[in-house]
């Protein structure tokens, strides 16, 4: 049933195909993140209880989806680099991992950022803000395992691991910091709770939420681009490619 | 003898000839536990209140000091190789130096806890609930610490980088291991926290020793 | 339809401009730097191949020399 | 039919393609002598017959099965003894001890008495219960070699650089073992940087250093 996809285990089809779609993700993300941060920022109405504050949500919401959205795909690529022993998924795993920490990052900023209005504090220990910062750390753990390893193919490997391991923990993570603050703090926090959003209010958050994926679909093809050619160094086909890139760069 | 006892008494044999190894983590474990009257102030009452949470970050931290013994040598010296090239199951004889690795780093920490207990003005009932989650608690860091070591094993630097490979996925066993703790400070009972983390135990013992073996094969490549 | 009536009062965002446009500018700088260095990375990374390309050729002309030689 | 069977192996370190298609079959009583500039990939090759790395490509197979294979790399550890650059000698055990944890692991009942003989052939005698963190780098490695005298079921030698650190002396007796068990029947397969002394017969396999 996954037959079709194997001949993308091969470096060099990958490579290819980050070149085909990478123009349409970058497109879509363009489009997409303009249309909807001005839509959400000029033209979407103020939120009755916390006034224009509330447009962080168009960055923090996407952000935070995507962080573990990246973190789910990481891990999938890790899952199918060990099973099906192949190159190309340890390098699409590595290939995600900074961006899905850039995302996890933005969504933890934003999040301070709006917290301080609305709680009166940059940081509460509370049960999302913690789990996320959690989840950069797992990140972070992924990339420098993966740093520390002189033979990238041990490298993935070593690190897949830790990806793996590392969904199995989010979900008890998330639950036992869910579980942990709503013994210790309970309701001193009047969390956002989710209104039933108006329409207006949604659109941009939808647009830019496909942004936001697109933009990581791209960096994250752009970045394995980089690691096919980094790993296939030795390659005669990389060859080829130097050799057409000089002969473009001559021409112009 | 069959290999699994064979490297079973291997393992003691060799732990016992490096005492320093292994009283140091102990000895930190101590030290990080008395500082903290001396950060936070004498009182009893905070002393109580903070206890639980020192007495297992202080455990963590000083699991991380030992851990990388855990693979560390046997690596180094080869006998990894040669276990690997023995007429047994790899992953049971992994798990048994895991097993080993357990008994001498963390049993001594169980034993000398209530001295701990003492020092950090502890309840009888928080004693007892301390013991519970430190006997079910250690054989699950000891169990996801040796996945970490397994694969950090074969790099020269490997100390930092395995706290972050391990604080983020022993957050949870801290969480319900104070607030079994806790709970039993206030009196309540705290069957369920046991439970849970009876649960990753259980679940950990069923999934580490793939990992792990996998993770030790990677470092063998 | 706009919701500001003025610039001024866009860039106020109701007595919350400093949070909304911290975290737009952050995260905007954070996404371009992100981008930034993957460009960097495909420069990088094609230069290397090249010095590749130029260290085989050194290898090969190095081993055609020693060759000559033995011949001669 | 020959035990240890290598077939069409590639082997890729740090993304280079050390060697690929090497084929060869290690035949009963033979010696293979496995040659190369240093980082062609000898050591690499011992290590995939052995089963550590697994081949990027191709197969190793014993006795017609592949080792990938549990049951098959278990009967094959039953006949095989391996020293490597890593003398797996611990430095806080002696020698007598190394020697006793190495048997019981390989499930052999070695008395004593037979242990003692073979440190004394090696030259350790005297030395036996001193801790080999004691001892010097060439009196470890023969700790690590008495292996070859223990395991009397063993039909097959992987051995990596087993002459590093041992005096001439050292070197003409391991020669000399190797020999026996050559006639005797058994396979050995070794890198060595240095010439083979008294061995006058052994087979070439010379891995090329690629570009």
């Amino acid at each position: 049933m996954w037959k079709w996809l194997h001949p993308y285990a091969k470096p060099e089809r990958a490579y290819q195909l980050c070149h085909t779609l990478l123009p349409w993700f970058a497109t879509v993300a363009v489009v997409s993140l303009i249309i909807g941060t001005v839509w959400g920022l000029v033209f979407a109405p103020a939120d009755y209880q916390q006034g224009d504050s509330f447009r962080i949500i168009y960055i923090h919401v996407p952000s935070a989806i995507l962080s573990m959205g990246a973190y789910v795909a990481m891990a999938i690529a890790a899952a199918v680099g060990m099973i099906w022993q192949w190159r190309t998924a340890y390098m699409t795993m590595i290939a995600i991992a900074p961006v899905g920490a850039v995302m996890t990052f933005i969504a933890l900023f934003t999040g301070a950022a709006w917290g301080k209005p609305m709680w009166g504090a940059w940081w509460v220990w509370d049960a999302r803000l913690t789990s996320e910062l959690i989840l950069l750390f797992l990140y972070l753990g992924v990339m420098a395992l993966y740093a520390a390893f002189d033979d990238k193919l041990q490298a993935g490997k070593a690190a897949g691991v830790m990806a793996v391991v590392g969904v199995v923990n989010v979900p008890i993570i998330h639950y036992s910091v869910e579980w942990w603050n709503t013994l210790h703090q309970g309701a001193t926090i009047s969390k956002f709770g989710k209104p039933s959003i108006a329409p207006e209010m949604l659109w941009p958050l939808l647009i830019n939420l496909l942004g936001f994926a697109a933009f990581v679909g791209a960096i994250s093809l752009m970045r394995l681009r980089n690691e096919i050619v980094q790993r296939e160094l030795h390659r005669p086909w990389v060859a080829d490619l130097v050799a057409n890139s000089n002969a473009r760069a001559e021409k112009e | 003898m069959s290999p699994y006892a064979a490297l079973l008494k291997r393992e003691m044999t060799l732990a016992f000839r490096q005492k320093s190894e292994l009283i140091q983590p102990l000895v930190f474990f101590v030290l990080v536990i008395t500082l903290f009257p001396l950060g936070v102030g004498p009182s009893p009452d905070i002393l109580q209140r903070i206890g639980p949470g020192v007495i297992w970050v202080a455990a963590i931290l000083s699991s991380l000091l030992g851990m990388e013994r855990l693979f560390r040598d046997d690596f180094q010296h080869g006998w990894l190789e040669q276990l690997a090239l023995s007429d047994a199951s790899m992953t049971g004889l992994l798990m048994l130096k895991v097993l080993s690795h357990w008994l001498v780093s963390f049993v001594p920490l169980v034993i000398i806890s209530p001295l701990l207990a003492l020092l950090l003005n502890l309840t009888e009932p928080m004693y007892w609930a301390l013991m519970a989650t430190l006997a079910l608690g250690t054989p699950l860091v000891s169990l996801v610490g040796a996945i970490a070591v397994g694969l950090t094993v074969g790099l020269n630097r490997g100390g930092v980088l395995l706290a972050l490979l391990l604080i983020p996925l022993f957050i949870p066993l801290l969480i319900f291991a104070t607030s079994a703790i806790e709970s039993a400070a206030m009196q309540l009972p705290y069957g369920p926290q046991i439970a849970i983390i009876a649960a990753l135990l259980l679940t950990t013992l069923a999934l580490s020793p793939f990992a792990i073996n996998y993770a030790v094969k990677v470092s063998l490549h | 339809m706009m919701r500001f009536d003025s610039f001024s009062e866009f860039v106020a965002m109701g007595g919350y401009g400093f949070f909304v446009w911290l975290s737009f500018g952050v995260t905007f700088v954070v996404m371009l730097l992100l981008v930034v260095d993957s460009f960097y990375g495909q420069r990088r990374v094609l230069q290397k191949a090249k010095q590749e390309i130029e260290r085989k050729q050194r290898i090969l002309a190095a081993r055609r020399a020693a060759a000559k030689e033995s011949q001669a | 039919m020959s035990q240890l069977q290598a077939i069409d192996l590639t082997c890729i370190r740090r993304d280079r393609a050390l060697f690929s298609g090497v084929s060869f079959d290690l035949e009963p009583s033979e010696l293979v002598l496995l040659s190369g500039l240093n980082g062609a990939g000898k050591t690499s090759l011992l290590r995939i017959l052995t089963g550590f790395i697994r081949p990027d490509e191709g197969r190793v197979m014993w006795q017609g099965e592949s080792i990938t294979n549990d049951i098959t790399r278990r009967a094959f550890a039953q006949q095989l003894v391996y020293i490597g650059h890593k003398s797996a000698v611990n430095p806080l055990a002696s020698a007598l001890e190394n020697c006793v944890y190495w048997c019981e692991q390989q499930q052999l009942t070695t008395p004593p008495s037979v242990i003692f003989d073979v440190l004394t052939t090696l030259g350790l005698v005297g030395l036996e219960d001193v801790p080999c963190g004691q001892l010097s780098a060439g009196q470890n490695r023969r700790v690590a070699l008495a292996r070859l005298w223990f395991k009397q079921s063993a039909t097959v030698w992987i051995l990596d650089e087993p002459f590093t650190a041992l005096d001439v002396a050292g070197i003409a007796l391991i020669e000399q073992h190797i020999t026996a068990f050559c006639a005797g029947g058994g396979s050995v397969i070794m890198t060595s940087h240095q010439p083979l002394v008294s061995i006058t017969q052994w087979r070439d396999i010379t891995l090329e250093y690629r570009i």
